[in-house]
């Protein structure tokens, strides 16, 4: 089977979406450019070539026509696969997004859908305060829109082809440190998730998550990026005896929160791990639920291991100290034992 | 003459009896929440829709029963939406500020000021992309030309030459802000400039003026040409919502723009210009009573929504989302 | 001492800071126009006649601007009051709020600060879904700003005062239903919590809270609307002999912590209340601090009541579904115990 | 000739040294992140900061180097931002994107495209209120003229008639998106008619055009007759941002610009129209050498941050927030 990044992933994804469909297009800044950058992370590189500019659209920088443009085709029988550059630049398009996206269905009464995409790369990597942020907590409060996170690049190409075939409007936040380590845009501090990606058509269902590691000890809850610092900190967590269940929501709304219940009444100890700041992070939306629904099973308190609640900071110590690393996982299950 | 002027003027007819008929019914507690209504600004409703076919779309806004009534939403489904009925046209859900049927072409209305116009670039954009000869139509008031997705949506409709019309009615107020306290300009329609786009300035209260020029920017827009920018100066003759006491404004002003209203004056220019027969226009009167008695009726005989209906229609069934309540 | 509703007790908060500093200044949509509303539930009504269109900026439909203009002339030295008629529109300012008023002090290494206040009415009122949501889960998320809401008319003037006087951005969160239920904003459904509110100059601390009601049995906390409905459920438990403690946090951000965990080690059962939905409202966060630093008290799950995950329903049956009443909150309750 | 023309140019020349430096210094792995060079727009800041005393405002964008070290922020402290060091202009909090120093009016730049734009009319609004005789000015890019935040700020600037300057540099490229591909217009300065505002276009590698500009404008916005759009027509010497390859445009138009290069011409015109003495020009020139050593030594020896002040400059001590970290 092939193998390739999540950023490689992806485009073969949206590649086999626009073939497979012809309602299918992209819209973006600097997606499509002729010599350019196939957006800011290579992603949509070389689509314009094989789909024309006709179904590759650059946009003027207008983040709430971005989002406009791709709800108002939605509703009319496309299907958008829009982006941002960073995706703190969501905030611009805030109202199209919760307001509008999220809402037209159900004030129609159910009359129309929303099918669109928006892809938004999250994380930081040195690029200080707005470029930085993890921005799932502010949409999955939003009823009306799904949110998906996918940390490998199976799952990168199948949720992607799966929210372009959903009915409803589905964000997809990317992580900037897994798209590839290598290439034009490659990172300090990037990882290499490659990984085995059919060449043939699949999809990975939005709302089910996966179990990355099993484990007896405790349950570690963590998406994207601090899923591969929380599996480091499980191996390190091993040495010392401690057997931790990693798992991966890959969609966050729906949660699939069954997946989490089963594994914490099997460890009675759960932990769960995001980049963005602490507080009201989508984090204290899994604690809030098992501190109700898995209260019986818990052993100990829910820990939660985030960024401190401060803007991210520029200068690469502040940053160190401000995205968890792996020792701030293991010193948290060590404190719930 | 021809049955177009009829059409026009039963259309604004409709409208206004259809506006009048809700006041009523909100001052007697029939209708919940509040109400933002369309008096005295009818001819552009009606001029802007009669040059649209069944299949364009139409984005209105916080002020939206003229709209969809004039692009052929039933009444007695708006009616009964105001009511709160599960048989209003977004079944109870959305109210007067979310009016729509999409299978006429309109979308619910947004209530956010200017949010419907990068939406309604959205719907000509999917016309441009899947050629099927459509045009989308925003309406939005003067306040909202200086929201900045306004300005988004123009750019982008230019430069892309989307099938679409901006449609400004000009009615001198946002809310209770006059025109004068917001712009420092003397038209909106000077604005099509700054991005390369026609701008027309009509007077908002002559129903065959509007639809001219809405005519002429629709062809411009089917043939590929790109959107134009219309102002239509009109007046809101009543408050911008319930209980508006309209103390922002003087009486001198109110009483000036009556003189201009839409309806009377096109009525008489039907009679006195057209020499229509008087009794075909009473007909067209009776017939707007008895449509708006019959929604009435309608909406009165028809069931609340269920408790139970508020966690439907979040997620599309296909895709249903499955979140916890 | 004289009694007043929260609409008036704000406004004269406002007068007395006007009148106390020459910075102090109000802008918004049709705040100050002769003759018209003072603003969208007549709070600045009769401002712009005592201070002149010079301090009461009435601006055009332009949210973003509104709050640009607020976090520019707060840096440079005034003290700015902007608000949005409701609060939804909040998410049309939502780059400017997030990413440039919370974040500018941070950035610029603490060499500015931005003594801004931004007052957003929130609620469900029969206006359907753009007109209806209570926006603090989307703020209190965002380090760099503060999040008040108060919720009796003592607290509104006493908070509003103390927000002009912070030297950082202040989101203050006021209920549609209870400005006062009379005149010619009043509402179906409102409430009048006229209250004592002293004419002499005091203010209300951010970052602490209130007890409403003592009890042993269970702690309620909930804010604005819901803190009401609360007290009306706490009375029909008493009479069932359940003793609530109800808790009005006041303040979101920063949380009055410890004064919930206090009374969680006395009632050992918490109950949040909030009025926007379910999934990652601040009551979740809320929820994952107890379930961490309270563990140790809990006798049982941490229940929350707050609006289903769906957008704001218009017809008055759905929004009395929509909305918690004190039913909801006896029930939970009662699964409590 | 005069002093000033000297000043001009060395401020351009400092600029360009710098940036070329720090380039550099970003190849050799000495600067962390990513940069936005102002290579080739040096006229744009120096000719308009060369307008402003001391206490005016300057907003700025990602590509802020240029702008900050015009209006007279230290190159030491930029360059130890750059660095990430505690001595920099933001402890190394805010990096290469959001230099600034409020005590020469040089606000944290914003690198949200168009985010500083009004909070430019803000300061604007509190020099008009305090009557303090202030002006502020917000640089900008081509790109940024199409975000909704620009249009918004643009009209009440022009309303409310603050004292302001919107300083769009057209550099012709938004990233790799070409003027062309964004704009159904010719001019950027068209757009200020649609606020009812002046707009000029100046030639934005001739320092002195935009000085005379900038002057114009400036004394515009102080006698209380408002703002101005002023569209400087420039070219971005280098990449967008690291490690750009520029194949989204052609050499030959990059080896036109490159005759047109500001600093180049400016030197010309200094020593064959002014005849200015080329030794003065020189010791400039090596003046801004020492001066970019002793940055660079400064910078090295500064400390980085402490892990610990993370956590502080959130919130203003005398009302610290007191979040849970
Ligand atoms: C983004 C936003 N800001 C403010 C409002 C509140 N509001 C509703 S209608 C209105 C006035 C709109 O004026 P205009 O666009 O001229 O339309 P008109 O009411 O005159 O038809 C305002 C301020 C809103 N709904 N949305
Ligand atoms: C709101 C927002 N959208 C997109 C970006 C990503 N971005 C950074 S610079 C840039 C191009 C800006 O072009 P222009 O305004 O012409 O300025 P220039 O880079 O040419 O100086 C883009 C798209 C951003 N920083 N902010
Ligand atoms: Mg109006
Ligand atoms: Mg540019």
């Amino acid at each position: 089977m092939p193998k390739m990044s999540i950023a490689e992933a992806i485009r073969q994804g949206i590649r086999e979406e626009m073939r497979r469909d012809a309602r299918v297009f992209c819209l973006g800044e600097d997606i499509g450019i002729q010599g350019g950058f196939g957006g800011a992370f290579t992603v949509t590189l070389g689509l314009s070539e094989e789909f024309g500019h006709e179904r590759i659209l650059d946009t003027p920088i207008s983040e709430a026509a971005i989002a406009g443009l791709a709800i108002g085709s939605a509703v009319c029988g496309m299907r958008p696969i829009a982006d941002v550059q960073y995706g703190d630049f969501l905030f611009e398009m805030m109202d199209q997004l919760a307001n509008q996206a999220a809402k037209l269905r159900y004030m129609s009464g159910g009359t129309l859908s929303v099918p669109m995409v928006m892809r938004a790369p999250v994380g930081a990597t040195g690029r200080g305060s707005q470029h930085a942020q993890s921005l799932e907590a502010f949409f999955t409060h939003v009823p009306g829109l799904k949110v998906v996170c996918p940390a490998t690049a199976y799952d990168a190409k199948g949720l992607l082809k799966a929210a372009v075939r959903d009915d409803d409007p589905v964000l997809i936040f990317e992580h900037k440190l897994l798209y590839g380590s290598k290439g034009a845009r490659s990172e300090k501090g990037a990882l290499s998730p490659i990984g085995e990606v059919p060449d043939e058509d699949y999809i990975v269902p939005i709302g089910v998550g996966a179990v990355r590691r099993t484990g007896k000890d405790v349950t570690i809850v963590a998406n994207l990026l601090m899923l591969y610092r929380s599996l480091a900190a499980a191996e390190t967590l091993a040495q010392k005896g401690i057997e931790a269940e990693v798992i991966d929501p890959r969609t966050l709304v729906p949660l699939d929160k069954n997946l989490i219940l089963d594994s914490v009444r099997k460890t009675g100890r759960l932990l769960i791990v995001e980049e963005d700041n602490l507080t009201n992070g989508w984090v204290a939306e899994v604690a809030a639920l098992m501190a109700d629904e898995g209260f019986a099973w818990l052993d100990a308190p829910i820990k939660r291991v985030a960024a401190p609640d401060v803007p991210p900071p520029f200068a690469p110590p502040l940053e160190r100290a401000y995205v968890p690393d792996e020792q701030r996982i293991v010193d948290a299950v060590l404190s719930m034992l | 003459m021809g049955t177009n002027e009829i059409a026009l003027y039963q259309t604004m007819v409709l409208i206004r009896r259809f506006e009048e008929t809700v006041n009523e019914l909100y001052m007697q507690g029939r209708i919940p929440s509040t109400l933002h209504l369309y008096i005295g600004q009818e001819a552009v409703a009606a001029g802007v829709c009669s040059a649209l076919n069944l299949d364009d779309y139409v984005l209105t806004t916080h002020r939206p029963h003229g709209h969809a009534l004039a692009k052929g939403v039933e009444a007695k489904a708006i009616m009964a939406e105001l009511f709160g009925k599960a048989t209003g046209t977004c079944k109870g859900k959305g109210g007067s500020m979310h009016v729509g049927d999409i299978r006429v072409g309109v979308f619910p209305a947004i209530a956010i000021v200017g949010g419907n116009v990068p939406i309604a670039a959205g719907a000509a954009l999917s016309a441009k992309m899947m050629k099927n000869g459509r045009v989308a139509v925003s309406f939005f008031g003067d306040g909202a030309a200086n929201e900045g997705d306004w300005h988004e949506a123009m750019n982008v409709a230019a430069l892309w030459k989307l099938p679409m019309l901006f449609v400004c009615e000009n009615n001198l107020y946002a809310a209770s802000t006059p025109y004068k306290a917001a712009f420092n300009i003397e038209t909106i329609a000077r604005r099509a400039d700054a991005y390369g786009m026609p701008g027309v300035v009509v007077d908002g209260n002559d129903v065959l003026a509007v639809h001219r020029v809405a005519q002429q920017a629709v062809e411009r827009a089917r043939a590929g040409e790109g959107p134009t920018l219309i102002e239509c100066r009109t007046y809101r003759q009543c408050g911008h919502s319930r209980s508006d006491p309209r103390t922002y404004r003087t009486q001198i002003e109110e009483a000036e723009w009556k003189t201009k209203d839409p309806i009377v004056n096109f009525r008489k220019y039907l009679l006195e210009e057209l020499h229509v027969d008087e009794n075909s226009l009473r007909q067209v009167d009776e017939k707007v009573e008895a449509d708006l008695r019959e929604a009435i009726a309608y909406a009165d005989a028809s069931p609340l929504p269920a408790a139970d209906d508020l966690y439907s229609d979040v997620y599309t069934p296909t895709s249903e989302g499955g979140r916890h309540a």
